[in-house]
């Protein structure tokens, strides 16, 4: 077994147990907790993958930043030291149930696809300025936000034919979006003063 | 001139004239806002109304002066048209804009420039300046927010109303851009146009006090009476339009369609060829009446008439009419007879409105446009026009003598004055009658702001009796006034003069001129002898009326000790314009004939009027008196004037002045002669039994008409229209609202039923996602199989 | 796996060598965590004792003077010994788990940000392409186990601590982010190493000294830092004056010690940051010896040279490192300076600073190094300050350089470590067509 | 075990996504569904990796999982409002009471 792929096993377990133990928890903060622990390997996982960027945007905004908000909601919405709203065991069962059986859906399907015929993009991974095995993963995807794509259009013979299309307006968008969702959540939750009072 | 000289001139004095004539409506326009802008209190729009009026007086007199320089006060003439076929061209006119060409209908904005145009517009833009600089005097209690108006009485005492001080300011402005547009237009229809705003300007200053019954209704009544006279204004223009083709004054040059230059002949081409001359053809045995020739080079099937002008030729009797027509919108704008009652009751307006309307603009624009119209009058027409002149000054002259309201005496003596000008003109004194109407313009403007300065000072009295003695309360306004007086009765010390220079008020000059043409015109038509005997029995009148209103107004003992108690001068806003104006009234006709004006005016004269006509008319029996037949009787005839002048003022001074004679007891002993001329020649009364009377009969007629035949036809239509409605509100309410209904309460039904899927709670909807997920799965498969 | 591995550690590369891959990388990161955890040991050790003598002398007085002679060497493991021995006490109203927990989550994010910290030319655990992200996102963790020790305790004082520590960390990261982002800027990439490099030769060439917004840059960042790591005058989470201790009350023992370590950690690792990316990493600033010493080890070519691997290059790196740790430790005693020179600020004008100023001053530096080189262009016709500058970074990082094409557009073209320009637009609709193609 | 593949992340990506699932079915408390959406979704970006390093989706993948990710952040923040302001108005967290509107 070589290292990734014990790396793989280590962190699929880690993502996978914790994402079971977030279901069967009750209480609200180790359910963060473990969803931590998730989002964490998950985060492994990407590195895993090759997409240090994805990984580490993973930890900076999702794990450092969203979750610290949701631990936040769960501070401030707290009626008790602990918070523990009782599901109906019997909705518990059913929702496993039918979580089992939307699993098996999942799984057949994907068992179902010969992935290995798919072709694959190795090739492509090595195109670049440092090759990947250097650890070197996040040019081609910068240049992908500035409008460039080494990754398809490196390897192109000749001079004509239009060059792929990059990511800039979805940036800029995604950007811009993101401000207004600020403002809106900070306009959300601001605190009311009641009228006359 | 060269053509050169006279084309950069012409284009000068355009420039000047459209600027001086554009102000007055940019003024409009300001003010109209700046009551918006502002508040009610400011001056602004007064002040903005000033400065573009003034600013107009000043392009006009540079452009006078500029004519002047040019032409060294002769006339503007061209020696080399640009079509060449005319020797002389007296004036300058050409188009701003083509407004539309329906075939051969052009409506256009057209200018006509000769010296008539340019003193008019001096005079105009000068009285229009005066007037303006009083009236911000005179209109300044409506500088408030809340103006009590004494006269108009409602259930909570007098009536109170915001101000309208801008309002007034921003329809003097648009008054005179109208007149002034009138005076420029180049084609009779743009004067018919300009005309209206006239009219409708005057009904907005004369209605100013709305809320006044009077004053509505002397607005409505104004503006009626002008109706009347446009309604023959509009024939006439139909007439000539059916039978000449054009609109335009002068002819205009253009380019056809291969480039040439073509001429297109104005009315005033057409009829008269270069030395003014109409060529009458008789009747004769294929025609039964007789007719015109009509020059008109662009006529298909012209006939050739003295070798070399081709033209048509149109019924005598039409051109008659219409020049009848015309003279009638003369008549109704002039107020002459026998539309002449609605100037009168226009005295409801503020004063500086009567002021202008009476001098400068709306009454001046009948006459003005008889003058500029004198080479479409056949000689019935012009003895008709002499003769309403005649019986209009002689009546009016007569109710002044009675008539006890200040501004009434003026009204009445302005239209006293206007029938002199008509008479003027009629007799075939073009030149007379447009000199008495700038002098006029001058001294009865200067009369009316001095009665306004009196009325003000008075505190809105009006009646004279209850004046007397105001000379020593307001010296200033006394003073001017008598300057008008005297310049309007005619005196003069005869037989002296001073380096050659009659000592005479302006009006002495022009009412001279006007007794001199009327005597010579009645020597040459013997059956004619009234023309000349009213109008000098008519200048002892008015001589006896206007100094009866000096003395009843301003001299002896006060009649009432509250207005005289009260009674002060003017402030220098107003009595400033009385002295500017009172210089003018007095020294405008500056050496009479010999004087500057009266050449300027001469220039413009028409080529037929200087040699006179001789058995002239259909009938071949009427003669015009040349200029040197009245040069002839111009001493005799401004003796005789000034005699009677002198026994008019005499008799007022011992009227009223020394008050030897009792008025009360003339009064007394002509009681019913008084009667009738206290109800103004029972003119009122006159048009109410024959025109508002049967008027108010046939609409009761036509009430009893609607009443029952067409209302009963409405109801029935009415009936039916509800029967059947009926029958389809029973289709509506079963069939249609049944289906509606029908489909309304299956879809309500299906929402309850389905509502209990929406539980709100949102874990159970997650749950139905993924069972829908599964079960979608599962159909897939059992169906992929 | 080598993806992974795949550093310019030189002991993977003599490990596996000779012992096959997967052992030789394993025991390589075995080494390498070993030598990081005994850093993380005596390091805090080091900075407790400097911090009390230095508070010491700010104060007037002496500080420890008499374990382990004469300076008080040895007070802190004293202390340590003491904390071992104390009792794991956990509160009966603490949720035991995750109080338990706490510290150790607080430990790791500290720990792991180690991990691409350039200690010399090629000593780095794992040469990452996204190094500096990497360190601050690593980073970013530490708060959820502060609050996480904050919340379970089941004390409103640690409640409390937990709370501030959140807000304000979760603000402060985000101008930390933004100065750091100012010198990457300049570099043109994420990696460490790479950055390291660029500033060698003079010190004029650090990019502390590059150009205005770098210079304000550094003491935003360093500003911002201090208040990440929650020292004073920003130590509002453990704020003894009101909160007792914080978000650490109800901590005692060796789970206490655990997140002072981190804390300590902490300080030299934002230090580190700063040294790498302002203050020219591991070099010396002095163009000759650092010419001397480094160029033994400089790769040639993209491959290594001969002696990497040998004894020197491991002298060299360690002198390197030497240089890296004086410079971080420096960082660390002006923390400690500031923290016993000025007084704690309040809540409300901790976050009025951070979201009122140091935000928008953080913004306008990016934006103004963004557009420095465009200004220097359009000014001098260069876009660096001293010339020739733009050599000495080397071609082993790619420029992203504005161009201007005979179409007047502007656009934007790529040089790739081959001296390659690949053309790439990014105005015009219609693109340059001359692609180079990689051998 | 012989190298890991596509099908293994994909497996691991379909349990997060189901553990999502279930989560926001079985938890009342409203931060507990935004947690169950988080898994949902980073089942969702694992997905995207993996094809992205397995497949010709190439950048693709990665770049949508990056903007999922921030989508992700901005959804939490919006959410987090809206919890708050379902807690000012209710008192409580509990979805289950949030149910005014029901047919």
């Amino acid at each position: 077994m070589s290292g990734a792929n014990f790396l793989f096993w280590v962190y699929a377990l880690a993502a996978g147990g914790s994402a079971i133990a977030v279901v069967l928890t009750q209480n609200v903060v180790r359910m963060a907790f473990w969803l931590i622990v998730s989002l964490g390997s998950t985060a492994g996982l990407f590195f895993l993958l090759g997409a240090d960027f994805v990984g580490a945007a993973q930890l900076l905004v999702y794990v450092g930043g969203t979750l610290v908000l949701l631990i936040f909601g769960v501070m401030l919405t707290a009626s008790g030291p602990f918070i523990n709203m009782k599901t109906n065991p019997g909705e518990l069962v059913l929702a496993g149930v039918v979580g089992c059986a939307l699993l098996g859906v999942i799984l057949s399907t994907t068992g179902a696809v010969a992935w290995d015929a798919l072709p694959s993009s190795q090739h492509q991974q090595k195109l670049g300025f440092n090759p990947p095995e250097d650890g070197s993963t996040l040019r081609p995807l910068g240049m992908s936000f500035i409008g460039l794509r080494p990754d398809k259009d490196l390897d192109r013979k000749g001079t004509s034919g239009q060059l792929s299309t990059g990511y800039l307006l979805p940036f800029e968008i995604v950007s811009v979006h993101l401000l207004v969702v600020l403002v809106g959540a900070a306009y959300l939750a601001r605190a009311k003063r009641r009228q006359g009072s | 001139m060269d053509p050169q000289t006279y084309q950069s001139t012409g284009e000068m004095l355009r420039n000047l004239l459209t600027l001086a004539w554009l102000l007055p409506l940019a003024g409009f326009v300001l003010e109209v806002f700046a009551g918006y802008w502002s508040h009610r209190l400011s001056r602004a729009a007064a002040y903005s109304a000033v400065f573009c009026i003034a600013a107009g007086f000043v392009c006009s007199f540079a452009a006078l002066m500029y004519w002047g320089h040019q032409t060294h006060w002769s006339a503007l003439e061209s020696h080399a048209s640009p079509a060449d076929h005319h020797d002389v061209l007296k004036y300058f006119s050409g188009t701003y804009y083509t407004l539309a060409e329906f075939g051969k209908l052009r409506i256009a904005i057209d200018y006509h420039i000769d010296s008539l145009t340019l003193v008019m517009f001096t005079m105009v833009t000068l009285i229009a300046t005066m007037i303006h600089i009083f009236a911000i005097g005179y209109m300044s209690d409506e500088l408030t927010e809340h103006y009590e108006d004494h006269q108009v009485h409602t259930a909570h005492g007098h009536f109170h109303r915001p101000g309208r001080f801008y309002m007034f300011f921003a329809y003097l402005s648009l008054f005179s851009f109208s007149m002034l547009g009138l005076v420029l237009a180049g084609n009779v229809f743009q004067v018919f146009v300009f005309w209206e705003l006239v009219g409708v300007c005057s009904y907005f200053l004369i209605g100013f006090y709305f809320e006044r019954k009077s004053a509505s209704t002397a607005a409505n009544k104004a503006f009626i009476m002008n109706r009347v006279g446009d309604f023959g204004f509009l024939i006439g223009l139909m007439i000539l339009w059916t039978w000449f083709g054009t609109f335009q004054f002068n002819e205009r040059v253009e380019s056809d369609a291969n480039g040439r230059d073509v001429v297109m002949p104005g009315l005033f081409d057409m009829l008269r060829d270069d030395h003014g001359n109409v060529t009458v053809l008789p009747a004769n045995d294929h025609d039964s009446y007789a007719r015109v020739f009509l020059a008109d080079p662009g006529h298909s099937g012209a006939l050739k008439h003295e070798g070399h002008k081709e033209g048509k030729t149109m019924p005598y009797f039409l051109l008659v009419v219409a020049g009848l027509g015309i003279f009638a919108g003369c008549v109704g704008k002039s107020a002459q007879f026998p539309l002449q009652t609605w100037l009168p009751d226009a005295m409801e307006g503020p004063t500086p409105v009567s002021a202008l309307v009476h001098s400068a603009t709306m009454v001046a624009a009948g006459v003005y446009l008889a003058g500029r119209f004198y080479p479409m009058f056949l000689p019935e027409v012009l003895l008709t026009i002499a003769y309403v002149g005649c019986i209009t000054l002689f009546m009016a002259a007569t109710i002044a003598v009675v008539a006890t309201d200040i501004k009434r005496v003026l009204a009445y003596s302005t239209i006293s004055q206007l029938g002199y000008m008509m008479l003027g003109i009629g007799v075939g004194g073009w030149t007379a009658g447009l000199f008495h109407l700038i002098t006029h313009a001058f001294f009865k403007s200067l009369m009316f702001l001095c009665s306004g300065s009196v009325i003000h000072g008075c505190h809105h009295e009006q009646e004279m009796p209850k004046m007397g003695g105001l000379i020593r309360k307001m010296p200033i306004t006394a003073y001017t006034m008598l300057v008008g007086v005297i310049a309007i009765c005619g005196l003069a010390i005869p037989g002296i003069s001073i380096f050659g220079i009659k000592i005479a008020f302006s009006g002495y000059h022009s009412k001279d001129a006007i007794i001199a043409t009327a005597m010579t015109f009645s020597q040459l038509n013997g059956s004619h002898f009234l023309l000349f005997v009213v109008p000098l029995l008519g200048a002892g009148i008015t001589a006896f009326y206007m100094f009866r209103l000096w003395f009843y107004t301003f001299i002896g003992q006060p009649r009432d000790h509250h207005v005289y108690d009260h009674a002060h001068e003017s402030p220098v806003v107003m009595w400033a314009p009385l002295i500017v104006l009172s210089f003018f009234a007095a020294f405008v006709a500056f050496k009479g004939e010999a004087g500057s004006l009266f050449k300027l005016l001469l220039d413009t004269e028409p080529a037929s009027v200087a040699h006179g006509l001789h058995d002239v008319g259909l009938a071949g029996d009427l003669n015009f008196p040349s200029h040197v037949g009245i040069e002839e009787n111009h001493k005799a005839a401004g003796l005789y004037a000034l005699l009677v002048a002198v026994m008019g003022t005499t008799l007022a001074y011992l009227f009223y002045g020394a008050r030897v004679l009792n008025p009360a007891e003339v009064k007394r002993q002509f009681a019913g002669v008084h009667n009738f001329l206290v109800e103004k020649w029972q003119f009122d009364i006159l048009y109410d039994a024959a025109f508002v009377r049967p008027v108010h009969v046939i609409a009761k007629w036509f009430v009893a008409f609607d009443r029952n035949v067409l209302d009963g036809f409405l109801h029935a239509t009415a009936r039916t229209a509800v029967s059947i409605a009926t029958l389809d509100r029973r289709f509506d309410e079963t069939v249609v609202d049944g289906l509606v209904n029908l489909v309304g309460n299956v879809t309500y039904d299906a929402g309850r039923s389905l509502r209990y899927v929406q539980t709100g709670r949102l874990r159970q909807y997650v749950m139905f996602i993924v069972l829908g997920v599964v079960g979608i799965w599962i159909v897939m498969r059992l169906f992929a199989a | 796996m080598p993806a992974l591995f795949a550093a310019d550690s030189s002991i993977a590369k003599f490990l596996s060598d000779h012992i096959g891959e997967t052992w030789g990388y394993g025991l390589t990161a075995l080494i390498h965590a070993v030598l990081i955890i005994h850093f993380f040991a005596v390091a805090p050790l080091f900075y407790i004792w400097l911090e009390r003598k230095v508070a010491g002398r700010i104060q007037d007085r002496l500080g420890p003077t008499r374990v382990g002679g004469k300076f008080g060497w040895l007070q802190t493991l004293a202390d340590g010994i003491k904390l071992i021995q104390k009792e794991d006490l956990c509160p009966g109203a603490a949720d035991r788990f995750l109080f338990r927990l706490s510290p150790y989550l607080v430990f790791v994010a500290s720990f792991g940000a180690f991990l691409t910290l350039p200690w010399s030319d090629g000593w780095i655990a794992q040469n990452l392409d996204i190094g500096v992200f990497f360190m601050l996102a690593v980073m970013s963790l530490e708060v959820i186990g502060v609050v996480f020790a904050g919340y379970s305790s089941g004390s409103k004082w640690a409640l409390f601590g937990g709370m501030r520590e959140a807000a304000q960390v979760v603000s402060y990261e985000i101008p930390m982010a933004i100065c750091a982002l100012v010198p990457v800027i300049v570099a043109g990439t994420l990696n460490m190493v790479d950055i390291g490099r660029m500033q060698s030769g003079w010190f004029t060439n650090w990019f502390v000294l590059h150009d205005p917004f770098c210079c304000l840059a550094f003491f935003v960042y360093f500003t911002v830092a201090t208040a990440s790591v929650k020292r004073a005058p920003f130590d509002l989470a453990e704020a003894e004056s009101e909160l007792v201790a914080g978000f650490h009350t109800e901590y005692s023992g060796i789970r206490w010690s655990y997140f002072f370590m981190a804390e300590y950690a902490s300080m030299f690792a934002v230090s580190g940051i700063a040294t790498a990316l302002f203050l020219g990493g591991w070099y010396t600033g002095i163009a000759p010896i650092d010419e001397g010493l480094f160029a033994s080890i400089r790769e040639v070519g993209g491959s290594p040279a001969e002696g990497v691997t040998t004894l020197g290059s491991y002298v060299v790196n360690l002198i390197g490192m030497t240089i890296f740790l004086v410079k971080g430790s420096a960082l660390v005693f002006f923390q400690i300076w500031i923290r016993w020179t000025l007084p704690r600020l309040r809540i409300d004008q901790v976050m009025t600073t951070c979201l009122k100023y140091l935000l928008p001053i953080s913004c306008f530096l990016l934006v103004g190094v963004s557009v420095w080189p465009l200004l220097l262009n359009s000014c001098i016709g260069r876009t660096t300050l001293v010339p020739g500058e733009a050599a000495a970074l080397g071609n082993k990082v790619p420029r992203v350089a504005p161009t201007t094409t005979g179409r007047k557009t502007v656009a934007i073209s790529l040089t790739n470590d081959h001296g390659e320009t690949i053309p790439g637009i990014l105005f015009d609709p219609v693109p340059i067509t001359a692609t180079a193609e990689r051998e | 075990m012989e190298g890991v593949g596509l099908t293994e992340y994909l497996v691991v990506a379909g349990i997060l996504f189901v553990s999502g699932v279930v989560c926001m079915a079985t938890k009342r408390n409203a931060i507990g569904v935004l947690m169950g959406v988080e898994l949902v979704l980073n089942g969702a970006n694992v997905n995207f990796v993996a094809f992205s390093r397995y497949t010709k989706l190439g950048l693709d993948g990665q770049v949508i999982s990056l903007f999922v990710i921030v989508l992700a952040a901005a959804e939490a923040a919006v959410a987090l409002a809206i919890a708050l302001n379902f807690y000012n108005n209710h008192l409580t967290i509990d979805v289950d009471r949030g149910d005014e509107l029901k047919g």
